[in-house]
């Protein structure tokens, strides 16, 4: 794959697309948040959009995801459908992880999602363990790891960087730096606040990428899977990006200024790329509605999906603590049974 | 005139303030402890009371904010660390085990390392597989540590004092469910101690171990069987370790039988080691098996259904119960 | 002519070796365990044979080794990975449980994880207490895992194998001690299950019940007793998680008593468990309380009277049965 | 205190006699360990000596101490006296720790030596503790973190490198890298093998010195030390050195070769020094013979005196497992009760 892009009109919207799909569906979780049929813990994406988006157009089919509990732009833009992932939300077996999961613990064997993993840095190790798998079974995919700035406070950010570095192995490590972990900004927590350095710390190429900007988060993107893909060994991507929204639904957001927000508010990914691509003739008028709408009723329909959805039987309860009932032959090919 | 009403998150946090103001060798440290007010708000607004030096918010770095945490111990300081959620802990349970529960004992007594670590244990908020489990029994396996598990308002807003004073590394469990427990602090109470079990309620026809976030459904059980003709006794166990098994054992002694309820997973929790010291020493006294009320040995689920069917609650309880007392039913 | 005589280390060398040599999918990761040869030296001379590899050197990093050993099983690997001793497995314990036990259950049996993870445990050695834990029966209260503890060399030559065929996550810890136990390998045997406890010696007046490390001193101590005229079944339980309860209890049905050894600290042990299920159970089978044998609740200190004093012995395991058996003496 | 070291001779035969005394000790305690008296895993410091003695030589009694499981040599500098060590080495009630500790867990609370720590890596956040203690109490106090360069692999590094820089707190971080952690070289373990550069990584100040030069070390360490206790946080300072032996007494050394040793060995940081003083007319003939017998007396006399030592009674085993004992005022000063 060239790590040119084609700036082509349809591939255009395609990232607007999915830009916009993100942002309906979790404005969507919203209201059923608050209609307390999605629970627990929500952590939205909303302003941060144009990473995954931009980051899964280079990934292929047999390409590993790890992600972590702020993981909706994931697992969408990787292909989960929206039913499974809305069912999931709403605790139906019908969802991807049926209704084991949650908004936080999103898994899709079939599009080798592994998580969803809601402890920080926690998902590191394991991109670690799926490359290394990949590497030395001579497969030619990559891992992508998604975590936040906060992880790399956490021991296991070093020790995986360095693993993956060490090793040579095929690792896409993407930073979405949103400037803060709950509350806390960077620069409390790091001595250092220029992350994409801190791989170097590791001798791994590393670079930052404006989050803001699909097509910069793609291109880049890009580069760094050619060069993981010829073999070279792991890269870092910083997409400097931010959330719009509070951490999660508890979150009164007193460590940060409405100014501040309002700020990146104006460099909104999706309306960037809109206003882009019409200023360049790109996007005709009406076309944001009609991708809108129809994005809408993908979404109504996940919800009807999801509503309908059954609810474990309790019985089941116990089911896959133990993979015991999973036969030897099913478990040859690696991944899912 | 009544005394107003307050909260178990709210005792949580007058404890910490009172011990601010009462010590200046002591300081809150964690993740979001200051700037966002706590996960669980426990210390929303302490920060700009005692700033930035007292309040210390932390990097994602459990294992080095822990061990800083014994060392600053040792070297003069009472640290109460935070850690967000039990989970989290494991990250520094090197950290915890090797060196807090380890360094008095293999230094010969030379060093005393007097840190209070406060986390958020238990299930019952969908908050699923990596939120939600009870460890703090699984803890109170490691000599070297005391376990505090504050159930009642006064316990909350009390227990913290005796635990920095106390010479060891005390853990503290504070159970998400109880945060918004809403109530009345008892005036007649201004100190608890840190050693013993409580009764929390009187009986004669049976004994109700508990601790924690399962206190509340432990005695909803016991006014349902009360309707029964069954006076349940509920012991509070509020100290996990040192196990004050003297109150238990003359409970059980004068009740003849037990039901231990306890939120961790079923094999290996708490409450085996409760039976167990009970098979040991008041076996002869015991007319009946005894039982126990557990968490289904799985990672907790998200969907509220099956949480709830993972967890104790007052009808398994009390359900236990009567398998005891009418074993033909 | 006669079987040659091997080691308890030996086969646990020969058991990764066939599992190289039978697919092509396992490989053992861990510190030192190819240049070194392993701190145990169990691995010596693999690097040779099967290169680096599949007998692959890590960098000081427990928690990223292990997890990758999760991420390499889920994606078609059957890592072996070592830990050097189980009081370094805290440091990966996060990816132990939040991520191996947890993963398969809350993806909704998406994803398997055929993983084996090796440590050495327990004491003996003076090593003191950062490294003669046994932690293995604290381990086997997580859902999610199986715990083997092998404690023969039929054990430790053959219950890798199907620990490898396992989808779940199989933790093996082999006692320190029983690295240097001679002995000659049972031809008959050419596998073993990872499913049942074993009963090592059969008896009527007692069971007692251990695993691992402790296995040849509760023999040693059935042979004392023998001599004394009781007789006592010794069950060794091979696997601590999932427990084969039945063959617990029906042994216990039949001797009528019950004394559990287990290296681990006392509170919140293994033994407690196996109390309490027989308690539950077994309840008006019992003729005597419950009695255990376990490790006095300290860090391990490296004086070799002291760490003797701190560890079940032969004596204290006759000891404790006699009190059940001859109650007046 | 300066910066720059004063060489003259009697400070100069201190440092020598210093190293002298750690090595002589340490080929006692391997006679000890053939006779089986000492008993669990013994790591030799021998090749090491000058930075124990190059680092001790700047630290004041107020400071503290963390070391590794390798720390004969720094509890030897640090002035516990042979006989507490030694006694502990026997595992009698006489050591420094009543015979609980061993070789790998010195401890002493009189020269504020907080271990021993047989974790890799796990002494870090206690010296993040120590450290920030002192800042916070207002002392001007610092403590001196001792670990090997497979430390540096762990999670353990990242965090309290971090941390310490991060809130300014005055730690002398000593990577002791002799290039090996057990057997694996520190090229089969890290990305990057230029350890001092790790620091900066934290945007810590690093120095890497010749690690068999005490001299050099002295000077380097108190560089740091003079900064540190400047207020303007911590340092890092790697010193480059080489174990002659085996990493413990099970240890057949496979993994490097026998001319790799000798020609380290023919860097002996002792015969070095020697040499240079004597060459320079700063040791005269016959006055290292003199300092070798003094030392061997105090040996044999801490073995006697160990050997002499009692038992701590069985009956005291759970003592301090809990400290309960202690009374509340002792403890109000800190450090030991
Ligand atoms: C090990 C661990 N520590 C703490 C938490 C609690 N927590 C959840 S999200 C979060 C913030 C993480 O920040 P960052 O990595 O920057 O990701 P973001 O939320 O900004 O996307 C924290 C502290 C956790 N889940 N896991
Ligand atoms: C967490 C942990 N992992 C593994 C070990 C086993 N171990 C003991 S010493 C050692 C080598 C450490 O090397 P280094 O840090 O370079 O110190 P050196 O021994 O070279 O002084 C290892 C792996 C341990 N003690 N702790
Ligand atoms: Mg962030
Ligand atoms: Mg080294």
């Amino acid at each position: 794959m060239s790590a040119k892009i084609r700036l082509d009109r349809q591939r255009l919207l395609a990232l607007l697309r999915e830009m916009i799909r993100i942002r309906r569906f979790e404005a969507k979780c919203v209201e059923l948040y608050q209609a307390q049929k999605i629970r627990g813990f929500l952590h939205l994406y909303d302003g941060e959009e144009a990473v995954s988006v931009g980051v899964m157009a280079v990934l292929r089919p047999e390409d590993w995801v790890v992600a972590t509990y702020r993981e909706h732009g994931q697992a969408l833009a990787r292909g989960i459908p929206m039913r499974a992932l809305m069912a999931e939300m709403l605790g139906k077996l019908e969802g991807c992880c049926r209704g084991r999961g949650g908004s936080m613990h999103i898994f899709d064997a079939r599009t080798r999602f592994l998580g969803g993993n809601a402890i920080v840095g926690g998902g590191l190790p394991l991109a670690v363990g799926t490359a290394l798998a990949d590497k030395m079974q001579g497969r030619a995919a990559l891992t992508c790891c998604f975590f936040g700035e906060g992880a790399v406070d956490e021991g296991e950010f070093h020790e995986s960087l360095n693993l993956a570095e060490l090793w040579k192995l095929p690792v896409l490590f993407v930073c979405e730096n949103n400037l803060y972990s709950m509350g806390t900004p960077l620069e409390i927590a790091e001595a250092e606040t220029d992350i994409a350095k801190k791989a170097g710390c590791y001798r791994m190429p590393s670079e930052a990428v404006d989050g803001m900007d699909v097509v910069a988060v793609e291109a880049a993107a890009a580069r760094a899977a050619e060069r993981i893909r010829s073999g070279e060994g792991p890269c870092f991507l910083e997409c400097r990006t931010y959330r719009f929204r509070a951490h999660s639904m508890f979150d009164a957001q007193l460590y940060r200024s409405k100014e501040e927000v309002e700020a990146w508010r104006a460099r909104d990914p999706i309306d960037r790329l809109a206003r882009w691509m019409h200023d360049n003739g790109l996007l005709h008028t009406g076309e944001r509605e009609a991708i809108e709408a129809e994005i809408d009723r993908e979404i109504e329909d996940a919800v009807r999906f999801a509503e309908a959805g059954s609810l474990e039987p309790v019985e089941e309860l116990e089911r896959f603590v133990l993979m015991d009932e999973i036969p030897q032959e099913r478990l040859v090919a690696g991944a899912a049974p | 005139m009544s005394a107003p009403t307050t909260t178990y998150r709210e005792c949580c946090k007058q404890a910490i303030r009172a011990a601010l103001l009462a010590d200046p060798r002591v300081f809150l440290m964690g993740e979001d402890v200051g700037r966002y007010g706590g996960c669980y708000a426990v210390s929303k607004g302490l920060l700009d009371e005692f700033g930035p030096e007292r309040i210390r918010d932390t990097p994602l770095s459990e294992s080095a904010f822990v061990g800083a945490g014994i060392g600053a111990a040792i070297a003069g300081m009472r640290p109460i660390v935070e850690i967000m959620t039990v989970n989290f802990s494991l990250l520094a349970l090197d950290q915890i085990l090797n060196n807090a529960a380890t360094i008095p004992h293999m230094s010969g007594g030379q060093f005393a390392i007097p840190l209070v670590i406060r986390m958020a244990t238990g299930g019952g908020r969908q908050l699923a597989a990596q939120h939600s489990h009870s460890l703090e029994g699984w803890y109170a396996h490691i000599p070297g540590l005391k376990i505090l598990a504050p159930a009642t308002l006064e316990d909350a807003r009390y227990m913290l004092a005796p635990a920095l004073l106390d010479p060891n590394p005390v853990l503290i469990f504070e159970h998400i469910m109880l945060y918004n427990l809403e109530g009345v602090l008892d005036p007649a109470v201004t100190s608890v101690d840190i050693e013993h079990a409580a009764i929390r309620r009187p009986g004669r026809d049976v004994t109700l171990v508990t601790y924690g976030g399962s206190l509340p459904e432990t005695l909803a059980a016991a006014e349902t069987l009360a309707r029964e003709g069954i006076e349940a006794e509920v012991i509070d166990l509020r100290v996990l370790r040192p196990l004050d098994e003297a109150t238990i054992l003359e409970s059980v002694r004068r009740t003849r039988r037990c039901v231990i309820v306890d939120e961790g997973w079923r094999s290996g929790s708490l409450s085996a080691e409760i039976g167990m010291r009970i098979a040991e020493q008041a076996f002869y006294e015991l007319d009946a098996p005894l039982r126990r009320v557990c968490s289904a040995e799985v990672p907790m689920p998200y969907a509220g259904h099956l949480e709830r069917a993972a967890l104790p609650n007052r009808e398994r309880i009390a359900a236990a119960v009567r398998t005891l007392l009418r074993p033909g039913s």
